[in-house]
């Protein structure tokens, strides 16, 4: 098996040198040669990835943990390349593989005309590896290497049209965003290292309930749990790849790159990559109340803050990056509630639907030739029949609508939150329960406005419009399969069974799960159920309100708009969330760094220590050439001075 | 009878004075050449004694193949000063200065 | 203490060699250092015999002297050095080297001396009797345990011999040499040519000429 | 002692390269025509069978042959591995330079072969004689090699310098092997390594230390017997001083492992301090020197020569950890000074190409070219994520473990300052206007291996740890 493994993210590798360095230097390789390499390697992981899916679940395997290679040894502290699979793995391998695969075929449609064509298959089978790295690694280490390569792809994808100014902002500020919590990720493990003295997972999981009282002084007279550190530091990071607020700030603009890359990476894969993280060291977080309640408070607060600001947007892929956000703050409710598994599932189903929505955002772009703008849309529905069922599939599920898999997942992240009694919880309770009606309101504002209503394109337009090809419309079919069916499928082991096993470690005295395990009779019947709570009501009122408004009443819009103004102004600036960071944290950061600069640098550092050290070294390298005279007898003596010397000491004259 | 330690202080005495011509030669590369078989000779002076001093023939077979590579070095020693002589018309130590620095 | 005849023979010949190699470093002429260096060579294996190394001793003089030495010679003679040139330059240099060599002198006899190696500390040998043969003895292992030294130090004279020419073997455009493989393999043909011809006729000497050579005859 | 023929299939290796020397020897005088195709063809499959030889039946634990004379142990097969691949890129980066300068003639590959050879039977001494072979058989090999430029003065001015403070070096270390053999009354070097444990405070034995220490040294190109390696780089032509600055250091390497841990390790202290000295030393006037040059090959000697000090730092160490951390620098060392040489080499083909300006906008010139010697540049000054750093690191850290901090900070700060000149020429190569426009071109077989030697520079910096741990393996 260990072959299998070492497959499975060694196939998009493959596929990626194969696209990207021969695509680049040897540019007889056609396109199609590129783009079948990086599909053949995706699809080869997947197919690898079904296999170790099977033998995690019907094959009855064991959890694999192990070394692959050993990267160096220092101190006594392996830092390897190593396996860890388990169920959680496996099912994060095979959904990363499955969607991934969708998305390289949709890019054949997508990218048709683009000269990067073969850079972008490169790109994205570096991004599938990269993915892979992260999710099936042992160690902090690798998970590190995974959590950077991931951010690195995504940085290259959103800036991939960099002729384009707002593309390149876009990435730079996702880049600097993800630093600062990158920063936190690696002094969180810096942390883990200097208390555990080991980058293994295993090792730290085992050793973490013994360092439960350990405290460490973070400012003078603070004493702090060590454990609890190390969490939130983690947790920083898992903030700014998962974007919750106030770190959300990068994924809306990232909207800039290709509409597959916002359907792979910055929907369904990378940014559930702290979702993940934070699941995978449930053993540590499950030490630290005071940690969760942080995880659920941030979730809560993203949960319902974003999916506002997606009510005002007019960019279809927009108003789908706040849902995403919204989302995310979801599973980060989950998994502050100890429902590590109800995150997991909800990361798993919104992968699908999620990742379903916008590459249907990016058929509708395609017809429209890259319009992106919903006031100029309207009524596709008569020319896009695959594309409108599929995305109202999509949008079904995502609001929640009883037996479509977005339902069992949110549904149960809604009664977990409910259901946990820690500090915070009662918060997070009301803010998902009002997110489902916000959600359902933008989700059908942007469905009727696309689909439905006057056709408001210029003839032009609307002259061309027709179906996307085979190569788009195939992969929204296989995805909006799952979209429906994997939730009603797949709830009962994956929350109740303990299906898990170690993968995840829940402390019984905060496992709601279990308590929500007895009201569970099935999912048919739990569908059912569902018309006597209060989310299917919310959603049914979110979408209704959205038909009135945007497709029976569109005057009511406007009318919203003047009586609600402060709270129109404030989403419209998204809550001046970029204006703070530019004016405040940028700005002031500037002028602290121009007096460093001018103090530090400019005075300091390269007057006195760089300029005046190198001019030194290059003083007495030219005054040191001249012992080398050239003269043979000066060379000689050298060497004879150098044995006399030699001899001296150790005949202990010289000591 | 006569001590070893008269054979040894002689090849020291030897080695100091071929060191001395290397370093103190400055005008003739083919004494440099000379000293350094002189080297060797205090060298070989040293394993022939150590050699009979120990009563092992050891010491002699060095000995053997010292002057069998002392006989291959001369030759490529001569061989670059005749290269030498030929560029530059000079066997001048101190004319071997192009390089420095 | 009187001096043993061995004794004698060492200072003696200690005394010339170290005069010989000073002699090396300091003559003027390198002619004149080369003939000290065999000098040097001579009384070196005269020590060597005192020591019974009677093999290397003749090797010394055989070889070294009889081949190296002169190369040496013939190298110092071929090149045709300007011996005015050549003025030995090492006075101003001269006493720091001296106490630099000094001091060595003196460490290495510090350790190497009597202290060590003295005649109470180190068992005088007892000479060899006279069925003893130094040349078998060194054959013996030379060619069983340093079999492969041996063959090293063979590669090691190949070298010498590569690179000797390799470096001096001037390849003149105008040199006249035999190619022994072109004049075996000449044939007749290529090197005579039979000419049929009719017979020439003469006219008839003129009557003028009375006694005249007659040259066909003759020629 | 030799009981079959059969136990010869140890030394195939040698016996097959030295058979193969006098093979292209006699096969360039009949069938070369004047150019050397035939024998560097012949030369090359030299190397390569030799190489298959040596890792058809790489031994697992020692043995030995001739009464310990020859020595094959794990170690032994894994540096002559090392010796052999380099000299492969050697010969194929030479090629083309020799070509242009009408030197391709059979001499260069025969000598180059010999050398190797030398090399091998250094690696593989059990005693002091087949050491002081070994080395005579390379150190003449390349005096040889310097002049082989006939009508350069500069390389018959290097030549004469690397002989005579060779053999004078050669000369002290012998001078120290006769003592080691009056005071052990053996030249193998286990006895030697037992009498060394027995009694350390030996004087006579320091003595030797030290004669032994010179010849070492001077070998490696350590302060202060590092006066022929600046004069030697700079004036041999780009082909030798490549052949010189790569696969010897290995050798040298070996020859300090032979002699100084496994013959004298009893005298460990006592060496460790001497090399303490040396090392600072040539770190310090390696790197400060080599920023006042202008000529590429003479700085990539004082480079040499810093590096050399790092190398030394792991033996001071004297701990199984120290030993593999100075092979793994000198096997990647070695590596990236055949590509920096490499790179020269290329360069020079057409035209000497010798000074740090002839390297301005080579980016322009040739982009793989410049981004190889990029690399190799960035290794050399110890920039992750190339070997170079790595390298350094794991010295450094054997240095820490045995408790000799100052030592790591000089090292660091010195090449901190040394990091300045390898980015200089990178500054030039990428950031200056070229002097001329002509493409320059590596050809097929010379680009080939450049670019698998960068690249291995590269990925052995990504994943160091199988080298580094089949080092730790092989000294312990």
């Amino acid at each position: 098996m260990r072959y299998v493994y070492l497959g499975i993210p060694l196939a998009p590798l493959a596929g990626a040198i194969v696209a990207g360095l021969f695509g680049a230097f040897w540019p007889r390789l056609g396109r199609a040669a590129c783009h079948w390499a990086a599909i053949l390697g995706v699809a080869v992981a997947f197919a690898l990835s079904l296999v170790v899916l099977w033998e995690q679940t019907l094959g009855g395997g064991e959890p694999w943990n192990g070394a692959i290679y050993t990267w160096m040894v220092s101190d006594g502290i392996r830092f390897e390349i190593g396996f860890l699979v388990d169920r959680l793995t496996a099912l994060m391998v095979t959904t990363v593989t499955f969607v991934s695969l969708m998305v390289h075929i949709y890019t054949i449609g997508y990218m048709h005309d683009d000269p990067g064509y073969r850079r972008f298959f490169a790109y994205i089978a570096l991004f599938t590896f990269s993915m892979l790295m992260l999710v099936m690694s042992n160690n902090f280490l690798q998970l590190f290497f995974g959590w950077e390569a991931v951010g690195l792809v995504s940085y290259l994808l959103i800036g991939f049209w960099f002729k384009r100014e707002t593309a390149i902002y876009a990435n730079l500020k996702a880049f600097l965003v993800n630093r600062v919590g990158d920063f936190g990720f690696v002094l969180g493990i810096a942390a883990i290292l200097a208390y555990f003295h080991s980058l293994d997972y295993a090792d730290v999981f085992t050793a973490a309930p013994m360092a439960r009282d350990l405290t460490i002084e973070v400012l003078p007279g603070l004493e702090w749990p060590v454990i609890t550190l190390i969490c939130l530091l983690l947790f920083v990071g898992a903030m700014g790849k998962s974007a919750q607020v106030p770190l959300h700030v990068w994924l809306p603009d990232s909207m800039e790159g290709p509409t597959p890359i916002s359907a792979l990476i910055h929907a369904a894969t990378m940014v559930t990559a702290g979702i993940f993280m934070v699941a995978r060291m449930s053993p540590l977080y499950e030490l630290s109340e005071t940690a969760l309640s942080v995880v659920l408070v941030i979730g809560a607060v993203t949960a319902f803050a974003t999916g506002l600001l997606g009510l005002v947007q007019h960019d279809i892929k927009r108003v789908i990056a706040y849902s995403t956000l919204s989302q995310l703050g979801y599973m980060t409710v989950a998994l502050g509630a100890s429902a590590y598994a109800a995150a997991i599932f909800h990361l798993m189903t919104h992968a699908f639907f999620k990742a379903l929505l916008f590459l249907a955002a990016g058929s509708v772009i395609i017809a429209l030739h890259h319009e992106q703008d919903m006031r100029k849309m309207g009524g596709l529905r008569r020319y896009m029949p695959v594309t409108y069922w599929t995305a109202l599939i999509g949008s079904l599920a995502l609001i929640g609508t009883p037996g479509f898999s977005g339902f069992y997942s949110k549904e149960h992240i809604i009664e977990a939150a409910h259901g946990a009694s820690r500090w915070g919880a009662e918060l997070a309770y009301w803010a998902v329960l009002a997110g489902v009606f916000v959600t359902a309101l933008y989700t059908f504002r942007m469905f009727f406005l696309v689909f439905h209503g006057r056709e408001r394109m210029d003839e032009h337009a609307r002259a061309h419009l027709r179906e996307s090809p085979k190569v788009v419309t195939v992969p929204l079919v296989l995805l909006a399969i799952p979209s429906v069916a994997v939730g009603a499928l797949t709830i009962e082991p994956l929350l109740f069974g303990g299906w898990f096993g170690e993968a995840i470690r829940v402390a019984p005295e905060h496992d709601v799960l279990a308590g929500l395990a007895a009201h569970f009779h099935g999912a048919w019947a739990y569908a059912l159920h569902a018309v006597r709570t209060p989310p299917f009501w919310l959603a049914a009122a979110g979408v209704l309100t959205a038909a009135v408004v945007y497709l029976w009443r569109p005057a009511l819009a406007g009318l919203a708009v003047r009586v609600a103004r402060p709270l129109y102004l404030a989403l419209v600036h998204k809550y001046w969330a970029d204006d703070f960071n530019e004016i405040v944290l940028a700005g002031g950061a500037r002028r602290l760094g121009r007096l460093l600069w001018q103090v530090g640098d400019v005075l300091v550092i390269d007057g006195a220590m760089v300029n005046g050290t190198a001019r030194l070294v290059g003083m007495v390298a030219a005054v040191a050439r001249h012992v080398q005279t050239g003269y043979l007898y000066h060379y000689a003596f050298a060497m004879l001075i150098g044995l006399l010397a030699m001899t001296s000491w150790l005949l202990g004259l010289m000591r | 009878m006569v001590p070893l330690s008269h054979y040894l202080i002689l090849s020291a005495v030897l080695f100091c004075i071929a060191v001395a011509g290397v370093f103190l030669n400055r005008k003739n590369v083919i004494v440099l050449l000379m000293a350094i078989e002189l080297m060797l000779l205090a060298v070989n002076t040293n394993f022939v004694a150590f050699s009979r001093y120990l009563g092992d023939t050891t010491g002699q077979v060095f000995v053997f193949f010292v002057l069998t590579v002392a006989a291959a070095e001369a030759a490529i020693g001569l061989a670059i000063l005749v290269v030498l002589f030929r560029n530059r018309r000079s066997i001048n130590v101190d004319d071997l200065d192009r390089m420095k620095g | 203490m009187a001096l043993t005849f061995q004794q004698f023979l060492f200072y003696a010949f200690a005394a010339v060699l170290v005069g010989a190699a000073l002699g090396v470093i300091t003559a003027r002429n390198p002619v004149h250092s080369v003939l000290y260096l065999v000098l040097a060579f001579f009384t070196s294996a005269a020590l060597w015999l005192l020591m019974e190394a009677e093999f290397l001793a003749l090797t010394l003089v055989l070889v070294y002297v009889g081949a190296v030495m002169v190369l040496f010679l013939f190298v110092v003679m071929m090149l045709d050095i300007d011996l005015a040139a050549l003025r030995a330059g090492f006075t101003r240099y001269l006493p720091l080297g001296l106490v630099v060599a000094a001091l060595i002198v003196w460490e290495m006899a510090s350790v190497l001396g009597p202290a060590r190696f003295g005649p109470g500390r180190v068992a005088a040998p007892a000479p060899h009797g006279a069925g003893y043969s130094n040349t078998k003895a060194l054959g013996e292992t030379l060619y069983t345990q340093h079999l492969y030294a041996f063959e090293v130090a063979a590669l090691i004279l190949l070298v010498a011999i590569v690179a000797a020419i390799a470096l001096t073997l001037r390849r003149r455009p105008d040199t006249r040499r035999q190619d022994p493989a072109r004049q075996v393999r000449v044939r007749r043909r290529d090197r005579v040519r039979l000419v049929r011809m009719a017979p020439e006729r003469r006219p008839a000497p003129a009557a003028s000429e009375p006694g005249g050579r007659t040259g066909t005859e003759e020629a | 002692m030799l009981s079959t023929l059969s136990d010869l299939t140890l030394m195939a290796p040698e016996l097959w390269l030295a058979a193969m020397a006098c093979v292209v020897l006699v096969a360039d005088v009949y069938a070369g025509g004047g150019r050397g195709t035939v024998a560097y063809l012949l030369a090359q499959l030299a190397l390569l069978g030799g190489m298959w030889l040596l890792l058809a039946d790489a031994v697992p634990a020692p043995e030995a042959l001739f009464g310990g004379a020859f020595l094959r142990d794990p170690l032994a097969d894994v540096l002559k591995a090392a010796v052999l691949v380099l000299t492969v890129a050697v010969f194929a980066y030479a090629r083309g330079y020799l070509q242009g300068r009408g030197l391709d003639r059979g001499e260069y590959y025969v000598l180059g072969l010999f050398g190797v050879l030398g090399m091998m039977v250094l690696i593989s001494a059990g005693n002091l004689l087949t050491l002081y072979l070994g080395l005579e058989l390379l150190a003449l090999s390349l005096y040889a090699m310097v002049a082989l430029h006939r009508d350069s003065l500069e390389a018959s001015e290097a030549a004469m310098k690397y002989f005579v403070l060779g053999a004078l070096a050669s000369g002290m270390m012998l001078y120290g092997i006769s003592l080691l053999y009056g005071v052990t009354g053996s030249l193998a070097l286990d006895v030697v390594a037992r009498a060394a444990a027995a009694d350390a405070s030996d004087p006579v034995m320091l003595l030797a230390l030290a004669f032994v220490i010179v010849g070492v040294a001077f070998k490696l190109g350590a302060v202060p017997f590092h006066m022929w390696i600046p004069d030697v780089y700079h004036g041999a032509p780009a082909a030798v001083a490549l052949y010189v600055g790569a696969a010897p250091k290995i050798a040298g390497f070996a020859l300090a492992m032979r002699l100084l841990v496994e013959g004298l390790g009893g005298l460990q202290a006592e060496w460790a301090d001497m090399l303490v000295v040396l090392a600072v030393l040539s770190i310090a006037i390696g790197n400060v020197v080599a920023i006042a040059q202008t000529n590429i090959k003479r700085m990539l000697g004082y480079s040499t020569i810093s590096h050399i000090g790092f190398l030394l730092l792991g033996l001071i160490a004297g701990t199984r950890d120290g030993y593999g951390a100075a092979m793994f620098y000198a096997l990647t060392y070695a590596l990236m000074a055949a590509g920096a040489f490499g790179v020269v080499a290329i360069m020079s083909r057409r035209s000497e190409a010798e000074l740090l300006d002839d390297y301005r906008g080579l980016n322009a010139r040739n982009p793989w070219l410049a981004f190889m010697m990029l690399i190799l540049m960035f290794s050399m000054a110890g920039v992750p994520p190339t070997v170079g750093f790595y390298a350094k690191l794991t010295v450094l850290k054997a240095v820490i473990d045995v408790g000799a901090l100052w030592l790591a900070v000089v090292a660091v700060a010195f090449s901190i300052v040394g990091a300045f000149y390898y980015l200089r020429v990178v500054k030039l190569m990428y950031f200056d206007e070229p002097p001329e426009e002509a493409a320059v071109r590596a050809g097929l077989q010379a680009g080939t291996v450049l670019s698998a030697n960068g690249l291995a520079v590269l990925g052995l910096g990504l994943l160091p740890g199988a080298l580094l741990a089949l080092c730790l393996q092989v000294v312990g």
